[in-house]
């Protein structure tokens, strides 16, 4: 059972995270395929990679900084609406978290409730519109009722609702993005970015299980 | 897969830029350190245009930097909207001092890194306005207009801004007569055959040897409907229709008219559109005061053509009517 | 076989021509009869040029009709010269009293009907001067120059003589021009994947997957060799060498460049090939005083692209350097 | 036996050599396929169907205005290199055939000689560059050899030596047209060219038999 994360393993976890982000990025794109350009695990890769360069080159004085750094990296190496929208959320969470020199479940429900938004203040999407949304915004309400348990018991159960949510978005005809076009097409696959947002919260909740 | 003559996938974006800017004589450099262009001779006080995009269109973006085009061109990846630090680094080098004017195509992507970027800029103290060009008919109703994407409208509309953004003195007044351009612009097109991302080598969608895809997107985005092929005037004269009704034009407007290759279309094909969309603006009593034909907005070698149209008035006809220069289009 | 936006494939040139003429708004008209064109205002006096060739090439050769280019064009069917009837109609259209030039590319069929025609025109009282179009330095080897074929180096020859023919007062002197413009210009190219007839809906030829020809020529004629696909960078190294080989360019030269698209080959990849041109200039200290890149000679949808040289001297720097307007070439 | 062919007679003898060549355009457009761009059979359909329409509807006043009227049509519907050379035969044999009311054995001399020397004078193509000139030429050799016997003795002759002209260009590496470029690799396949003029002149040879 672990309560908090240190700094330097809040660090060691977004490293993990981006190293399994690179591996599933095949998956990813496959998703994409179906419903939208087929470039979200690319991109996904590409960001995470570039975040892991700076959590491996950079100074963090607090969690809020590695999760701005995360953010950052994100925005600027994938472009696309995936960019803007994954590099909102870690920004926004990250800002929030400016003070915090540990990573606990407090700091999990800032980071998802201020990401969830700024996410929607960016991209405008509401849930059931089939976006990332519908897996982060019950992964933060999860993290909500989970409230102050420690970190290893609420990162599995707000992961495990991001799947929820993600698979939830099979029965969702899009409203926003690429997809949108696609209309009842859209029936039947997952959206790419609620798939991540499980994935991303998924490894964040393995690398806690491996400590 | 289609043989591309490229090098390393991951470098077409940067050598592009390169080959362009060496296309220019001097005329236009890189923004240091990320993939964005500037024109090198940008007057003080001028409203600077940058315009911007995904990559694989090309001439679109970049392209259509130029003498009375845009100023500067902000690049995404192949088909990806750039990111708001290179839209940021592609502002401020453009930008002189008298606020700096956003056209792009209305997407998702675009629309969140643009507006970042934005955010960034006016932290600056750099005015930025923005204008989305949302000119495809097909991709959704009248009612829902801002969810359209945009497509060959682009050129009509980067056209006039540049023109307008040369001689206007404000950022509002670009900003009302490059809206007016995007007000009255509409745009139609149909796909043959998919091109293939040169990055992966997978072509973009499947079409069978006798279909067509009314109103297919510049990257693959489903239409409104898969058809058999028919022969051209058939397919024009049903495109034509939708279009006319769309912004409506009327007798007695008087218009500009661009035929766009997707890629593989050839010239050939695109004057045999042109004489059909003709004779049934003659029908319909709606003059065309210029047509240009060519390849400006594609997707890779995609087969497939847009028509654009664009309703003047006499302000835009000025603007459209300027000379101007750039690798995509050049008026006398 | 490739889908055609196209109606019935016997009026593809009738319908390309109309389509043609539409987008000149009554800059250019058809001549009574036949396949060719003629601008609506050449003044009395004036040295006319006359282009043709087969159609197919789109905008070559009928979109180089235009003010300060060619005054008319004798249109063959797909890939098949003009006659001498269509030939000597469009010379008679044209024709203000000061002679007439002939500029087309070096095919035994273009050559032969435009002899004949020479010959009815001189029958006639119309001088004529003929300008063969010899550039493509893959087709024949030096000494036998006479062989070569016609390609993208066309629109230089064509840019010349064009604003030759709109300043200078006698045939002589045009004919003077516009042969030291073809002596100065040298093209190569290679091809990728074919194009389709859209008359029988065949491929032109056949190349394997990872194939490509060097020095194919525009109508599927072979080159010199077929070899695997390589990286462009390294593919346009050997090219250069080849062409700054023939004329010979060298250290001081001044030259135009031309980039051109054979059909389906995009503008990306036209910028890559630029990028690396242009280093190659650079190490060999030849300066590019204007640069084009696009679509101005195609073999339908053939992948493909040729890469033109015209070494300048004042003379033709001031011809070159004449603003222009037609389909295929604008230049302010 | 047929001494020589009426005014009429010779009038129907284009218009079945017309009907016949729009028959064997495929068998021509694939030779044509082998070693140039394909069209040679497309291009003589389209000028023989344009000289047939003018045998069809013109007044004839000599034999030489029937072989011009065939060469000038040729050359007007086919363009390219063979609407430039077949024009040139015909236009050149009918000129020098302006006074003949009748197609005797000397009128064939006449439009071979006169029709391969203005052939030649346009298209600078010499015996064994493997164009048509490889089948007039011993044509025009036959027809002189077999002097004055009637035209129905001497067209199969002369048909029969211009076949074994165009068999022989099989042999030969081509040296002008649109196959030059091919150089080596045009060994082996016939000149499109050659077999036409055999065609044309089999086909005039077969009229005749049917006389
Ligand atoms: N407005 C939006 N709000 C929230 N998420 C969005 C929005 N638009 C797109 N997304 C997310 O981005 C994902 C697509 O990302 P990606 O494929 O990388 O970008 P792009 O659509 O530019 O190719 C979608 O699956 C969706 O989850
Ligand atoms: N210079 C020439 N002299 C004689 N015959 C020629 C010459 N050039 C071409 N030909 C003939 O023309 C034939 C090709 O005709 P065709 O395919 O219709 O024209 P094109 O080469 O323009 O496509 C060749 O097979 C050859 O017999
Ligand atoms: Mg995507
Ligand atoms: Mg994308
Ligand atoms: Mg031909
Ligand atoms: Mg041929």
């Amino acid at each position: 059972m672990i309560e908090r994360l240190s700094l330097q393993q809040t660090i060691d976890m977004f490293v993990y995270v981006a190293n399994h982000m690179e591996a599933v990025a095949a998956r990813l794109n496959e998703a994409d395929q179906a419903i939208g350009d087929g470039d979200h695990g690319e991109a996904m890769a590409r960001g995470w990679r570039s975040a892991r360069e700076a959590l491996d080159s950079g100074e963090f004085n607090s969690i809020g900084d590695v999760v701005s750094a995360v953010g950052m990296r994100m925005m600027a190496a994938m472009g696309g609406a995936s960019g803007a929208i994954f590099g909102t959320w870690f920004k926004a969470g990250g800002k929030s978290l400016a003070e915090d020199e540990t990573f606990s479940s407090e700091a999990l429900i800032i980071l998802l409730d201020h990401g969830l938004e700024a996410v929607q203040a960016r991209g405008h999407a509401n849930p059931g519109d089939k976006t990332m949304v519908d897996a982060l915004q019950p992964a933060a309400t999860a993290a909500a009722l989970a409230g102050t348990r420690p970190i290893s018991e609420v990162l599995p159960v707000v992961a495990a609702s991001a799947q929820q949510g993600a698979d939830s978005t099979r029965k969702l005809v899009a409203r926003m993005g690429r997809a949108r076009t696609l209309g009842e097409r859209s029936l039947g696959h997952p959206d790419p970015g609620a798939l991540s947002t499980h994935l991303i919260l998924q490894h964040m909740a393995d690398y806690v299980g491996t400590l | 897969m289609a043989k591309k003559f490229i090098n390393d996938p991951q470098n077409i974006l940067i050598e592009t830029l390169e080959g362009l800017v060496a296309a220019y004589h001097g005329r236009m450099e890189l923004v240091e350190g990320v993939a964005a262009l500037a024109k090198t001779e940008i007057p003080d006080g001028k409203v600077a245009l940058l315009i911007g995009g995904g990559s694989g269109h090309e001439p679109l973006f970049h392209g259509f930097v130029g003498e009375n085009m845009a100023d500067g061109a902000a690049c995404g990846d192949f088909f990806t909207s750039p990111s708001p630090d290179v839209i940021l680094a592609a502002t401020k080098a453009i930008h002189r001092g008298n606020g700096v004017l956003y056209v792009y195509g209305n997407y998702a992507g675009d629309n969140m890194n643009f507006d970042i970027a934005a955010e960034l800029a006016e932290d600056q103290n750099i005015d930025v306005k923005t204008v989305r060009i949302w000119d495809d008919v097909y991709s959704a109703p009248p009612g829902e207009i801002e969810m359209r994407r945009g497509i060959s409208g682009d050129i009509f509309v980067v056209k006039v801004a540049g023109a307008a953004a040369a001689t206007l003195k404000t950022l509002d007044d670009v900003y009302r007569v490059t809206t007016k351009a995007r007000d009255n612009t509409r745009s139609i097109g149909v796909a043959a055959a998919p091109g293939t991302n040169p990055v992966t080598g997978s072509a973009f969608f499947e079409l069978a040897e006798d279909e067509i895809e009314i109103g297919m997107g510049v990257h693959g985005e489903p239409g409104v409907s898969r058809e058999k092929m028919i022969p051209v005037d058939a397919l024009v004269t049903r495109l034509m229709d939708d279009i006319l009704a769309d912004l409506p034009f009327q007798s007695g407007d008087r218009v500009c008219l661009l035929i766009n290759s997707l890629g593989s279309t050839t010239v050939t094909e695109m004057l045999i559109i042109n004489r059909r969309v003709r004779e049934i603006l003659i029908k319909r009593d709606i003059a065309v005061h210029d047509t240009q034909i060519g390849h400006f907005a594609g997707s890779q070698e995609m087969a497939g053509f847009s028509i654009s149209l664009m309703k003047l008035d006499a302000e835009l006809q000025e603007y459209y009517d300027m000379p101007c220069d750039s690798l995509g289009l050049t008026k006398q």
